[in-house]
């Protein structure tokens, strides 16, 4: 919990990260929302979000979560008959704050050193790691158990029951699959494991270890009752499950509990099997010795693209389109940005950076790994989604003895196979 | 300061909660988690003292009673279950059929 | 590798002939038979190997060591001498024979049947060849399980209660032992070896109390009166393969234990108790006969008879002479060849008629001649004939124990008395007169594999009855050894 | 011994004697084995061949052996074959003594036993067990052979114990009789209770010696290093010698251990002649005769001896006067006989008591041979009321039983006259009066009963007429032997004529170096020979009166013979009921030992007291204990959790303060 | 820093421990549990024993507690049933016990006055490293024997719950 760790942080720093963190992630959560409209919008050839504007201005339908905020806020709040009304209210919080701290060991870039300061990019770098992750998963099941319980409500209560067995079943999977990353590794905390896997997308657990990133995928969708494994909220034999009877910002919280937990799912797929926030072929050595050259590449590529992104908007403007403020929204988003693309290329090309004071290569290298990281998570994020509005779902004995008699043996014959390697 | 007593005494509370929650209760299940927090204050009390000692003995018993408390509870609420299902009760003073 | 390791190689041998009973299925019934009847001669093959290996130089032969508890000094300790070499190789003899016997007698789960026989055998060499006390009392409670399911279940219709008898009595005696046993280990600076033992000095009040507690053990397992009524009742209700090796061997046990352990490592003590013995071997010896003669049971009978006859041994090794001990030695082994045989004819009667009453039968030496000739040579045997074995035993026992206690020795003859009384009597009921039962006069006589379960033992008894030499030359020292312990004691 | 037969040392050879009958008994087991129950026909002219042949060879081995052998006096002893029995100082081998006793014996078991054999061809003919009956008749010619050859005591235990058997199998041949089984069965039990007497003997024998450190030699049970310390057995002689007799007394049929022996007149015919009157019954003579070094150590035991002998003698004849059945009179006559013989070796005239045994041999053969051919002919028939005047229809068997009656009465010049008379002398001399007079009764009475069933067998008219006109005479085989032992029954005393009838006493000189008492000859001496004369016509006389009594009486005047039984009818039953000893030992305990195993000894101490009081009570203790506690088991789980914490509690609480 | 997070937690744990036996309803007591091990996992993790405290949430919390859970839901307890807790003669007693032996424990480990945090641990204490080489190392067989005994539990609790077939 408190970290015997060497890099002794200010406190301050500490409270910033315990703030900042969660908040990125909570950030995540709208566009993440957002993703699965357009994707399963995309994916089954229909409109997404595409009317919801400030001022004109939708964001592709990202303005829509605006519109839900509004209205999950303002919706009537509503207790069930023979409810228990501490449970009903504690369950969708519970939820939603696990899987929030449950974000406090992921590693969004390699430790930053500027000279004697030091500073890692995650809460905590707890040396249990990972087994954090297990236990405040498993702590995730009493948020559904509760809510199913509290609500008296048959659907909910078997909804509840089906989730935490459900969830129980495959976290074993789940850690035994990964038990092989911490034999390779020789570690279970996360950063190590980034560590370990390097640079070279070769070297990246997914390549290296492919039944045991399918295994750990697959549990994954189990633990975050995603299709197919949504059978807790599975609309066609529960109506939906446990949050049946719950509304407004109750019901609120699991929808961003929900999503909270494929970020979460995501970072750790990330961490663990694509090489986390390591920026291909580039060590955080490397960006830091080139930070000069890779700044200055960096410039002039986003100015150019900037000022393509600027004409390319402004090109489309169709008065009377709309009739309304939606027509002038290329040009709203336009302009700005051709004017940063006009100058950053000024500045890029004229004269660049070739005079940095020593802090800035490593903020600049954990800036470029962070930003991987955050691809690497939304890649992961978007398979989720790609799959939910994919596949069909599973019927629940089927999942059960799928989890039971086939998830369980494969990777009791993944870790067998890989101590063998690790053996000879 | 903390000291060693600290915890020591956490876990004797701890532990004599748990019998008084063994000896009073009459709920099979409540007296099966009080007998966890038992099984808890003995870890806590081997923990301290492990951390006392700067071992890992204690920290590795501690560990196996863990296991064995798992193993406590699939089989003690596999029997609960079974009785419940066979009297329909779970209260202690109504099971009897071990009357000699 | 043999010469080495002969005696482990006994005790375990045994265990090749559960091969063929995990093998084979249950259709090929009859060839899991007779390989397990193969694989059992394996250590016959060991135990004449054994017998005529064994020099007879009056120490412990083929002796291994190795260690076991290592930080306890406790070891598997094995060794022979002439003690228990005739009895080891008695077992390995009587078992062959009560597989081969049991080949149509046992019907239900034969297979358990014959396992448990060969646990028995393993549990009955490990007693015999056992040189240190932790290691002799593991087999010596080894081999009562199997006997308890072998009574227990192939016996007769109180078989429950008689195998429970047997067991609780045995147990009682064997945990007071085990009370000696730590007691001794601690007393005797923490070893268990016998060697280690026989030096040791214990005060006499401490040498009475292990004496009693290791006496009682075998004098119930001997039995001797009164700790005898165990031994009626597993008698008859045990299968006829359990009644052999009850007779045979696991009796053996109990006399074996005496003088091995009781005697030899108390012996002040047992000089004391000696006369308290002697009484209680004498009033077995007559009583035994006396209630023999009575029963209307043939196996009960036999089983009275046994009481008698480990009477006989008891007195023999109490009297603390070369011919006593010797005698009693050798009546040993002729009581397990003859009582075996008698419960081997027995059996062979009760598969074919399924009652042992004696009131059933009569005539039976006009239907079956050659199942009479057999049963009565194996009866004068019980009843010492000269030229049978039993005479050889009954004579040097008595002999011997006349030079110590002519008083006990002449009541004890008396017994030679009322034994043949029983025995004849029981014979003249069950084979001569007319034949009165119609179930009786279609019996058929003994077939060739009958015969052939008889004919060692047949031989046996007129072998060592002509010429016990054999067998005496071979454990000649050891008694002397025995008797020369005591003869010290004496002259202190 | 340098002498060799066929290449063979003559201590070798000595085995072959009863070797041969134990081949015959081998084979004849084997083929009876084999042709069991009638499955198969026996091979009678083979069994007959191999169960006749090897006595007669036996029997030429001992005439050889007799007349090679009978010098020195004191004769040898084989060395062993093997040790039979060696552990420490206690030796027993496998050796034989071979002197003039042991030889006289031998000539007497090999030459009546294949006599004998010869008979049982014909008598046993029709039998089914043929096989079988030669099988034991030749196993017992072996054991009798041991018991006669045996140099040490454990080995003639051997032929005595095997004699026993082979006397049980005989008597009860015919088992499907329960009775014929019984009497084989109370032969060999009351044979067992002498034989006690004799182990019992020779463990105080081995004993003293033993104790005394001597070295043993060949065994301190053999008879050389037995007679060479005798004079260290002196302190315990008297009991050694009264435990032996006691063996003796059971195989010899002697008060109070005789019952068996008109039992045993159960078995076929002939063997109650081989073995019942000629060999096994004198056992006991010969075991006395053989130890005489040791007997006479001890007054008391021979006086003993002596006594018992007499009585029994007097006793068995009484009872024999009153019987009705021909083979049980023969059989009292025997015990009587033996009752001599006793008498005689009781008083020290150990000779005489051989040459008694050896005429009674021939004489008591014949008789019962002859009775065994009345029955035979008779087709079973045993009781004399029912026969009478057979002599007509057979001859053969009249002539010599009447011969051999002759012989048994006494009358001179036949064999009983000469064994009887020189008991009869020597008794006068060496022993007391009374016993003399007992033995002078007793001759007459024996006189007077032979008579009597010769007289209602083969004189008179027949009373059974159905039975007279099947009588038949039997077959030659029978015949023959009838004829050998009565010229032997006749000429047999011949060998002992004693000097005052101007004989040489060939007898009494020949054994004289064995028995070498001086003392006794003196005495014998000292009484001159007018007495010995007087002695013998006095006798002669008597028993003459009392023969011709019982001819007159059974021959002629039955009716008086009738009367007399009926008007002492408290005697006669006394007499016909053999003064109820075997109801006497029945009542005292027979009935008693069987009650008191059963009923006080099985369910009462081992039923009740061991096993319902001591076992089952301590079973039921315990599961009292358990019920009484189980009280406590109350099912409520936390009345358990309370007394365990409480306890608990305690325990902490005591560590803690 | 670290004794207010202790008496935050142990006070909670107590708290919560409380709440187990007084709690009515057998799931509010489950849920109470729940925080207590909670907090004794955090008393772990501040006791630098990381990994256990990580266990402690992962196995009681996440595995035993949830199974608790499921028997109070399947079994679904009537009111009446939730409502009885009649303190019997036997609870006072049990009452009296527990008290007594709190305040004999409390006033005997009261003086125990080692301090903890004075000793220098090393980087490895409390990792899973450390704990795993003992647990492979020296307690390889009671290890192992563990195992065995979770297999026999697991077939124990299939057993018991399974259908008797028919």
């Amino acid at each position: 919990m408190f970290p015997n760790n060497p890099l002794l942080e200010p406190f301050l720093i500490i409270i910033a990260k315990v703030i900042l963190i969660p908040v990125i992630v909570l950030n995540l959560i709208p566009l993440l929302i957002w993703m699965e409209r357009k994707v399963s919008a995309y994916i089954q050839d229909r409109r997404g979000p595409n009317r919801a504007n400030i001022l004109g201005v939708r964001l592709a339908g990202m303005i829509l979560n605006f519109a839900d905020v509004v209205k999950l806020l303002t919706k009537e709040e509503f207790f069930p008959t023979g409810a228990n009304r501490f449970y009903f209210v504690l369950a969708p919080g519970l939820v939603f704050f696990i899987y929030v701290i449950t974000t406090a060991i992921i590693p969004f870039a390699d430790v930053l050193k500027i000279g004697e300061f030091t500073m890692s990019f995650q809460v905590a770098d707890l040396n249990v790691g990972v087994l954090y992750l297990f236990s405040m998963a498993s702590l995730a099941v009493y948020g559904v158990m509760l809510a199913g319980w509290s609500s008296n409500n048959k659907y909910s209560l078997l909804g509840g029951l089906r989730a935490s067995s459900q969830m129980i079943s495959y976290e074993i999977t789940m850690g035994l699959s990964i038990v092989t990353l911490f034999m390779m590794s020789g570690s279970v905390s996360l950063n190590d494991i980034i560590h370990y896997q390097s640079e070279n997308p070769l070297y990246w657990n997914m390549i290296q270890q492919p039944l045991a990133f399918i295994l750990f995928l697959i549990a994954t969708f189990a633990e975050t009752n995603r299709n197919p494994f949504d059978l807790p909220e599975g609309e066609s034999e529960l109506v939906a499950g446990y949050h049946v009877e719950y509304s407004s910002m109750k019901f609120a919280l699991f929808f961003m509990g929900e999503y909270a937990a494929i970020i979460v799912a995501s970072s750790v797929l990330a961490a663990l099997f694509l090489g986390g926030w390591q920026v291909p072929f580039l060590s955080t050595q490397a960006l830091i010795d080139n930070a000069v050259f890779f700044l200055n590449v960096i410039g002039k590529v986003f100015g150019v693209v900037s000022i393509l992104l600027g004409l390319v908007l402004m090109v489309q403007f169709r008065p009377g389109r709309y009739k309304d403020a939606r027509d002038f929204e290329v040009l709203i988003l336009g302009i700005p940005a051709l004017a940063v693309g006009i100058f950053a290329s000024y500045f890029f090309f004229t004269q660049g950076i070739y005079d940095m004071p020593d802090w800035a290569p490593p903020v600049f290298a954990a800036s470029v790994q962070f930003v991987t990281f955050i691809t690497k998570v939304i890649l992961f994020c978007f398979f989720f989604i790609w799959v939910r509005w994919t596949l069909p779902r599973f019927r629940y004995d089927q999942l059960m003895s799928f989890g039971w008699k086939g998830m369980i043996p494969a990777s009791l014959v993944n870790l067998f196979l890989v101590s063998a390697r690790m053996m000879f | 300061m903390i000291l060693l007593s600290h915890y020591i005494v956490v876990s004797a509370i701890l532990f004599s909660i748990g019998v008084i929650g063994v000896l009073c209760r009459r709920n099979a299940l409540v007296i099966f988690m009080s007998v966890e927090i038992m099984l808890n204050a003995a870890n806590l009390a081997f923990i301290a003292f492990a951390r006392e000692h700067g071992g890992m003995e204690g920290q590795t018993i501690a560990f196996f009673v863990m296991a064995l408390a798992a193993a406590e509870v699939a089989v003690g609420l596999g029997i609960i279950m079974a009785v419940f299902k066979k009297q329909g009760t779970i209260d202690l003073a109504k099971i009897n059929f071990l009357k000699g | 590798m043999i010469e080495t390791h002969l005696l482990t190689l006994l005790i375990f041998s045994p265990l090749l002939a559960l091969l063929p009973l995990i093998l084979f299925p249950s259709s090929q019934e009859r060839t899991m038979k007779g390989a397990v009847l193969a694989l059992s001669l394996i250590p016959l093959g060991l135990g004449v190997t054994l017998f005529v290996r064994y020099y007879g130089t009056g120490g412990f032969e083929f002796q291994e060591i190795i260690p076991w508890f290592q930080g306890y000094q406790i070891y598997y300790r094995l060794g022979v001498d002439g003690f228990s070499m005739p009895l080891m190789v008695l077992t390995s003899l009587l078992v062959p024979l009560v597989i081969l016997s049991s080949w149509t007698s046992v019907h239900q789960q034969l297979r358990g049947y014959l396992a448990l026989f060969i646990f028995l055998e393993v549990g009955m060499m490990g007693v015999f060849a056992s040189l240190d006390l932790f290691l002799f009392y593991v087999f010596w409670e080894a081999q009562l399980i199997p006997m308890y399911f072998l009574i227990g279940k192939w016996g007769g219709e109180r078989r429950i209660y008689a195998s429970i008898k047997f067991v609780l009595y045995t147990m009682v005696g064997s945990l007071l032992m085990l009370a000696a046993i730590m007691y001794l280990y601690y007393a005797g600076g923490k070893s268990l070896s016998f060697e280690d033992l026989l030096s040791l000095n214990l005060p006499l009040n401490t040498q009475y109390v292990l004496f009693s507690a290791f006496a009682l053990a075998f004098a119930i397992k001997v039995p001797l009166f009164p700790f005898h009524t165990w031994l009626p009742d597993a008698h008859v209700e045990a299968p006829t393969g359990g009644s052999v090796i009850l007779a045979g061997i696991l009796l053996k046990m109990g006399t074996y234990g005496l003088v091995r352990f009781a005697f030899t490592l108390f012996p002040r003590a047992a000089v004391d108790f000696i006369p308290l013995l002697q009484i209680l071997a004498v009033i077995g010896i007559v009583y035994g006969s006396l209630v023999a003669m009575v029963q209307p049971d043939i196996k009960k009978l036999v089983a009275y008879t046994s009481v008698a006859h480990l009477g006989f041994v008891v007195l023999g090794f109490c009297s603390l002479t070369h011919q006593g001990v010797a005698g009693a030695n050798l009546q040993s082994l002729n009581h397990g060849i003859s009582t075996g045989a008698l419960f081997f004819l027995v059996g062979m009667i009760y598969e074919r008629r399924h009652t042992r009453l004696i009131s059933e039968y009569g005539g039976l030496a006009s239907v079956m001649p050659l199942f009479a000739v057999l049963f009565l040579i194996v009866t004068f045997s019980s009843i010492a004939l000269p030229t049978t074995n039993g005479f050889v035993g009954e004579f040097l026992i008595l002999l011997g124990s006349y030079k110590s206690q002519p008083l006990f020795t002449a009541i004890a003859a008396s017994g030679v008395i009322l034994g043949a009384v029983a025995m004849l009597w029981m014979v003249k009921r069950v084979f001569f007169g007319a034949v009165t039962s119609e179930k009786n006069k279609a019996l058929l006589d003994l077939n060739p594999r009958e015969i052939t379960v008889m004919v060692p033992l047949i031989i046996l008894i007129f072998v060592i009855g002509l010429a016990p030499g054999l067998i005496l030359k071979k454990t000649e020292l050891t008694v002397t050894k025995f008797v020369q312990r005591f003869q010290a004691l004496e002259n202190q | 011994m340098q002498n060799l037969l066929l290449g063979i040392p003559i201590s070798t050879v000595v085995f072959l004697i009863p070797l041969l009958p134990f081949l015959g008994a081998c084979f004849n087991g084997l083929v009876a084995l084999m042709c069991r129950s009638g499955k198969a026909p026996v091979p009678k002219p083979l069994v007959t061949l191999v169960a006749v042949m090897m006595p007669v060879l036996a029997f030429a081995l001992t005439v050889w052996l007799f007349f090679f052998a009978k010098d020195p006096a004191t004769g040898f002893t084989t060395p062993p074959l093997w040790n039979w029995i060696a552990v420490d100082d206690f030796i027993a081998g496998i050796s034989f003594k071979i002197d003039r006793l042991s030889l006289v014996m031998g000539l007497i078991i090999t030459g009546v036993g294949s006599l004998i054999h010869i008979y049982s061809t014909g008598y046993m003919s029709h039998d089914a067990g043929y096989a079988r009956y030669f099988t034991f008749l030749n196993l017992f010619l072996f054991a009798m052979l041991i018991l006669v050859f045996a140099g040490n005591l454990p080995l003639m235990f051997v032929g005595w114990e095997g004699v026993g058997m082979c006397s049980y199998f005989l008597i009860g041949f015919w088992f499907e009789d329960p009775q014929k089984a019984s009497a084989g069965k109370k032969a060999f039990i009351v044979n067992r209770v002498g034989d006690f007497g004799f182990l019992l003997a020779m463990f105080l024998i081995y004993k003293t010696l033993s104790q005394k450190g001597l070295t043993p030699g060949l065994g301190f049970l053999s008879f050389d290093t037995l007679e060479r310390f005798r004079g260290d057995l002196f302190l315990v002689a008297t009991p050694i010698c009264l435990l032996l007799f006691v063996g003796a007394m059971g195989k010899s049929a002697q008060i109070p251990l005789y019952v068996w022996l008109p039992d045993a007149m159960a078995g076929p015919t002939p063997v109650s002649a081989l073995i019942h009157a000629a060999t096994m019954v004198t056992a006991g003579v010969y075991m006395i005769a053989r130890l005489h070094f040791l007997y006479t150590l001890s007054p008391v035991a021979m006086e003993f001896v002596a006594t018992i002998g007499v009585s029994t003698a007097l006793f068995a004849a009484l009872i024999a006067v009153v019987q009705s059945d021909i083979k049980k009179v023969l059989a009292y006559s025997t015990v009587s006989q033996l009752g001599f013989m006793f008498y005689a070796v009781g008083v020290g005239s150990f000779s005489a008591g051989i040459f008694h045994l050896m005429t009674h041999a021939f004489f008591k053969a014949c008789l019962f041979l002859g009775s065994g051919s009345v029955i035979h002919g008779l087709h079973g028939e045993q009781n004399v009321w029912k026969m009478g005047g057979l002599k007509s229809k057979m001859p053969i068997t009249a002539w010599t039983f009447g011969l051999s009656v002759l012989a048994i009465a006494g009358m001179f010049p036949f064999a009983g006259f000469f064994s009887k008379d020189a008991i009869l002398f020597h008794g006068y001399v060496l022993g007391p009066r009374v016993l003399w007079v007992m033995g002078f009764l007793t001759a007459g009475l024996t006189a007077f009963y032979m008579t009597r069933v010769f007289a209602l067998t083969f004189l008179g008219q027949p009373r059974d007429h159905h039975l007279h006109d099947h009588a038949h005479e039997s077959p030659f085989s029978m015949t023959f032997a009838l004829i050998v032992l009565a010229i032997l029954a006749v000429v047999g005393g011949w060998v002992g004529v004693p000097e005052s009838l101007h004989g040489n006493d060939l007898f009494f000189r020949w054994f004289a170096p064995l028995f070498p008492y001086q003392e006794f000859y003196e005495k014998i001496e000292h009484a001159g020979r007018g007495t010995e004369l007087t002695l013998s016509f006095v006798t002669l006389l008597w028993a003459f009166h009392c023969a011709l009594l019982a001819f007159v009486l059974y021959s002629q005047k039955l009716n008086i013979a009738k009367n007399l039984a009926l008007k002492c009818p408290r005697v006669h039953q006394l007499l016909e009921n053999k003064f109820y000893v075997d109801e006497i030992y029945q009542t005292l305990i027979v009935n008693p030992l069987g009650w008191v195993s059963d009923k006080v000894l099985w369910k009462f101490t081992d039923q009740k007291v061991i096993d319902s009081l001591f076992v089952e009570g301590t079973a039921q203790t315990m599961s009292l204990a358990g019920r009484t506690l189980s009280l406590l088991q109350s099912g409520a789980v936390q009345m358990y959790a309370i007394l365990f914490a409480i306890g608990g509690l305690l325990l902490i609480a005591y560590f803690v303060l | 820093m670290q004794l207010a997070f202790f008496y935050f937690f142990s006070g909670l744990s107590i708290l919560s421990a409380l709440f187990v036996i007084f709690f009515r309803n057998t799931l509010s007591a489950a849920i109470a549990l729940v925080v207590t091990l909670f907090g004794v996992a955090c008393l772990f993790g501040l006791l630098e024993a990381h990994f256990l405290a990580a266990m402690q949430v992962l196995v009681y919390a996440g595995a035993v507690m949830v199974l608790f859970l499921f028997v109070i839901m399947l079994m679904n307890l009537g009111r009446e049933e939730l409502l009885k807790i009649k303190l019997a003669f036997l609870g006072i007693i049990g009452v009296i016990t527990g008290v007594c032996l709190a305040i004999l424990l409390v006033t005997r480990f009261m003086g125990l006055s080692a301090p903890l945090l004075s000793l220098d641990l090393g980087v490895e204490y409390g990792t899973v490293k450390s704990v795993g080489k003992l647990l492979f190392g020296e307690y390889l067989i009671p290890f192992e024997l563990t195992s065995i005994l979770l297999l026999v539990a697991i077939i124990g609790a299939i057993t018991l719950a399974r259908k008797p077939q028919s």
